[in-house]
């Protein structure tokens, strides 16, 4: 086994025990894990993020699209954030990505979001299953109850209506019910994912040596300070 | 009976590493002896999954993956077999990817995907996909892709200039696609492609994404504006059972199922103290006494 | 205030805003392509925007440095990772086997692991503050413990009540209430647009 | 060739109107005319918790959250920061002791001002003091590492919580339950709101945290854009009755949003 293939997995295989060590408490092989992942991760994104610039701006800009040399000129007035007398000029830049991302969001969000979620409580309530009657019939009451719960204006909001608004907090209360079913859920494949990587055969005894030595080291080093401090 | 309060007392305030242990222990216990459990298949994914066998020879699929190494094992499972089936199919596949960090995943799964090709087939780069590597995660980013896909961009990740391309001789606009596969991983930026592409140009729409994303994808698929939807490892599971293909969902349930029992008890547990204390007696006055 | 530093910027968002949203509703002469020329440089900003980020960063932790702040050791570590991994993706390119070498043995598992770690904290933290106050957080517990227990084969294996139970709240009440969550959603956006357009939202320009 | 796209003069129209509506109620309410919005019963949580813990000798803190004044999340920030000046004058008059711990730099400078300029007009800027305010990291961990010990150490009976906050809500709930501190929790990060409904004694539910600092601010441009919007969602809530009613005899509204 060469030194590559022997750092190949043991690098990753340390890492991951190294971040674990945190569920036991603060150590420094956390720290070296959480500030290697701070670094690495920029150093990636920085890397990859020019590549785009270089495919998108850059290379356009020279090949029949000079217009888009303005683009790269913009994207660096951003940098100005960091001159006190210019941080003005960062706005530019900021006021097209708002504005874009203002507009596009509009255009999408009126069918997306609205039309085609007041049209989709369109549903049949008087031929069917009785189950699917029954269901229908509830997600028409909490989709109404729900919105109305988020009327604010104290004309909308007389004893009667506000009676509806709570059953509309009782339907929001079941969608975040199983909005923390499925964080929960998700909170915990991810925790598999790892172990999954560690216990892969290739990366089974690395995972068990690393496991028992950083135990070791952490377990010492709470004896030690507790030594110290009787 | 002060003995016995201070027992209740105990399991009420439990240490977290107790529930770390606990929480490990019965993540552990399923490699070591692994329970079998059957798969149920849930409407959503059995759309989805009818959604991708039925594209037609020859159609144009746009595959986007937002999934990062802490999500991909929960999402990879469907990708790569959705990629793998529609390869199959002799579907041209369109890769792009809003995550910086995504793709190295995408050729990870490439390999998969040629190594499990059936007997015969093969795919050539440019012929039967084009993959133009990341472009900025920006709404912004869809809407400027889907009024012109060689316009963002104009070489693919590898430096290939795309009109160079055979494929994407006809590949224009975002009309020119049939099928929008979207990875969402855990994201939550599905919103993107629902209003850029689906709500501009009607495109179907299918997502793959982790289980953290589900409840809000799951009103975009009832009404219709979403035509299915691979959520989580749980998706990958059912996929795996439709469609037969093997891969590393299935196992992964497991450990996720019996920690799910164990937590589920915990809570349980811990809930039924607290409402007895509650509403057993006097309900006490709330933060008037500190440990 | 100068008119270059406020009225000046105001402009810019209006026109990107208003070209973006006439060209979806208007077809005209030259507009689609205009439209699409402002998106693109819309993206490309926001490739420039992910960069000041990183800049950020990568000064607070040089200041750490020098100044021999408390941890300045790791900030040390950290600022070598970084030019490491810019070095080898400039020096072989982003998609050389060694810049992938390194992303695979460094970076994939330390932001894979430290995503995992939540799950220990949720866990903990269900276990103490996860608890039915009154009837609103009661049906919050009730329909979270059932979802969560339900989506898992296991259950399914228990009773198929629970699996049942599952596909109906994640398939009746939870779209009801996220309907009215999206609307509500989609209003606020259409809201801030306006707002944005005449100038009257300049949150999004910051402080001086 | 100008002309509208068919299948999009639907969505054209609705935002007009939309637009419109919003356009007259919020100038309605510039001209001095502000609707009146219905009581939040999150006020008087708040009324409540600093209430209690004047009565009890302890002190108070108020966060608004991960997201800094720059990011995407600068509308929960911002919302939450419109709140401040309310909780700090009530803090003022009871003499509370008041932490505002930040993870933005920006966000520092402008919670000094707020905080001194409440202090002041309750006529108690002796009780003012900036070492309260606490910039801790823009890192969220190390961000809500340092809540959590404020929440600790410092003797808080009530947390405010508000904002944008990512993963670190939980914990900081989770901490200020087990130091037995009354909480009001309130975000618009949809994966954070379960744990503030179960883990705060009063929660606030996405929207309604704008709402609040409208409510507080009384800025009219809020307040007028928020009434526009309630006229809007009624509109909404009976096109909903309406095109249900006619579903039922066989006529379907849908194909109205598709012109």
């Amino acid at each position: 086994m060469s030194v590559v293939e022997f750092l190949t997995i043991l690098l990753p295989v340390s890492f991951t025990i190294f971040v674990m060590t945190l569920a036991y408490d603060d150590n420094p092989l956390y720290e070296i894990g959480a500030y290697l992942l701070i670094g690495s991760s920029a150093g990636w994104s920085a890397v990859v993020i020019i590549d785009f610039l270089r495919k998108s701006a850059w290379t356009p800009s020279f090949t029949g699209k000079p217009l888009y040399f303005l683009s790269i000129l913009l994207g660096l007035a951003l940098f100005a954030r960091y001159f006190k007398n210019y941080r003005w000029l960062y706005r530019y830049p900021m006021a097209i990505v708002i504005g874009t991302g203002v507009g596009l969001a509009i255009n999408g969000a009126i069918g997306a979001q609205i039309t085609k979620q007041i049209s989709a409580n369109f549903l049949p309530l008087v031929s069917g299953a009785p189950m699917t009657i029954f269901n229908n019939l509830l997600i028409i009451i909490g989709s109404m109850t729900s919105l109305s719960y988020f009327l604010f204006t104290d004309r909308f909001s007389n004893k009667y209506l506000g009676g509806i608004s709570k059953i509309g907090r009782l339907f929001l209360m079941a969608t975040f019910g199983a909005g923390f079913g499925s964080v929960m859920t998700f909170r915990i494949e991810t925790i598999i994912g790892r172990i999954d990587y560690l216990v892969l055969p290739a990366n089974l005894y690395y995972s068990i040596v690393v496991t028992i030595l950083v135990l070791a080291y952490l377990i010492g080093r709470d004896y030690l300070r507790r030594k110290k401090q009787p | 009976m002060a003995e016995k309060k201070s027992l209740i007392d105990k399991i009420q305030d439990l240490d977290p590493k107790i529930i770390y242990a606990i929480l490990l222990v019965s993540l552990l216990i399923p490699y070591v002896r692994p329970l079998g459990l059957p798969i149920p298949i849930s409407p959503e994914t059995r759309a989805y999954w009818d959604y991708i066998t039925h594209m037609p020879p020859g159609s144009v699929v746009a595959v986007q993956l937002a999934s990062d190494p802490s999500t991909i094992p929960q999402t990879r499972s469907s990708h790569q077999i959705t990629i793998l089936r529609l390869f199959e199919q002799d579907c041209k596949v369109f890769f792009f990817t809003l995550r910086d960090d995504a793709p190295p995943l995408h050729e990870e799964m490439m390999k998969w995907v040629e190594a499990h090709l059936s007997a015969g087939k093969t795919i050539t780069y440019g012929v039967n996909y084009v993959n133009i590597g990341y472009v900025a995660d920006a709404e912004a980013t869809i809407a400027s892709l889907v009024a012109d896909v060689k316009g963002l961009v104009e070489q693919d990740a590898y430096g290939n200039s795309l009109s160079s391309l055979p494929m994407m001789a006809d590949i224009n606009t975002g009309a020119d696609f049939d099928l929008v596969v979207w990875n969402d991983g855990s994201r939550g930026i599905y919103m993107y492609a629902l209003r850029q592409w689906r709500e501009k140009l009607g495109t179907p729409l299918v997502i793959i994404a982790a289980t953290i994303n589900k409840p809000g994808i799951m009103n975009y698929i009832q009404s219709g504006q979403v035509a299915g939807g691979a959520f989580g490892v749980d998706g990958g599971a059912q996929i795996e059972t439709i469609s037969g293909y093997l891969g590393d969902a299935k196992k992964a349930t497991e450990p996720g199922s019996l920690s799910a029992l164990t937590l589920t008890i915990l809570l349980l547990v811990s809930n039924t103290i607290y409402i007895s204390k509650r509403f057993g007696k006097q309900p006490e006055i709330k933060g008037g006494e500190v440990k | 205030m100068a008119l270059y530093k406020t009225q000046g910027p105001i402009v810019v968002a209006f026109l990107s805003a208003l070209i973006v949203i006439v060209s979806n509703f208007v077809d005209a002469p030259g507009l689609g392509q205009l439209s699409t020329d402002v998106k693109s440089f819309g993206a490309i900003i926001a490739g420039f925007a992910l960069f000041v980020g990183l800049l950020g960063i990568m000064q607070s932790h040089v200041n750490n440095v020098t100044k021999r702040k408390p941890l300045w050791q790791y900030s040390v570590l950290l600022v070598a990772v970084l030019v490491l991994f810019i070095a080898v993706g400039l020096a072989y390119g982003a998609n050389s086997t060694q810049f992938l070498w390194i992303y695979d043995t460094i970076y994939g598992p330390l932001t894979a692991t430290t995503y995992s770690l939540l799950a220990f904290w949720v866990c903990s933290a269900a276990y103490r503050a996860f608890k039915p106050r009154n009837l609103e957080s009661g049906i919050l517990v009730f329909t979270g413990l059932l979802t969560f227990f339900g989506i898992q084969p296991i259950a399914s294996v228990i009773s198929p009540i629970f699996y049942n139970i599952q596909s109906f709240i994640m398939s009746v009440p939870n779209i009801a209430g996220s309907r009215g969550i999206v609307i509500g959603i989609g209003l606020g956006v259409i809201g801030f647009g306006l707002r944005v357009l005449l100038g009257w939202d300049r949150s999004w320009m910051g402080a001086d | 060739m100008v002309g509208l796209i068919s299948g999009k003069i639907s969505d054209f129209v609705v935002l007009l109107i939309f637009w419109a509506t919003l356009y007259f109620s919020i100038r309605t309410s510039m001209s001095g005319k502000l609707p009146n919005l219905r009581r939040l019963p999150a006020i008087d949580a708040i009324d409540e918790a600093l209430g209690r813990a004047a009565e009890m000798g302890k002190t108070v803190l108020f966060t608004h959250g991960t997201g800094t004044l720059e990011s995407s999340e600068a509308a929960g920030s911002l919302a939450a920061i419109a709140a401040l000046p309310y909780v700090a004058r009530k803090c003022a008059q009871l003499e509370l002791k008041l932490f505002l711990p930040t993870g933005s730099h920006t966000a520092y400078t402008v919670l000094s001002e707020v905080a001194r300029e409440s202090y002041q007009l309750e006529g108690k800027p002796e009780l003012f003091d900036q070492n309260n305010i606490q910039y801790l990291s823009n890192v969220a961990r190390a961000y809500s590492a340092g809540v959590m010990s404020t929440l600790m150490t410092q003797n808080v009976g009530a947390a405010v919580f508000l904002g944008s906050y990512h993963h670190a809500g939980l914990m900081l709930v989770e901490t200020a339950n087990r130091v037995g501190a009354l909480s009001v929790g309130g975000t618009d990060s949809t994966s954070q709101i379960p744990w503030f409904v179960a883990g705060c004694d009063y929660a606030l539910i996405g929207e309604e945290i704008y709402a609040l600092g409208a409510y507080l601010s009384k800025d009219p441009v809020s307040v007028g854009g928020l009434a526009g919007l309630d006229i809007i969602k009624a509109l909404i809530l009976a096109v909903i009755t309406l095109g249900v009613v006619l579903y039922q005899v066989g006529i379907d509204l849908t194909g109205w949003f598709r012109v």
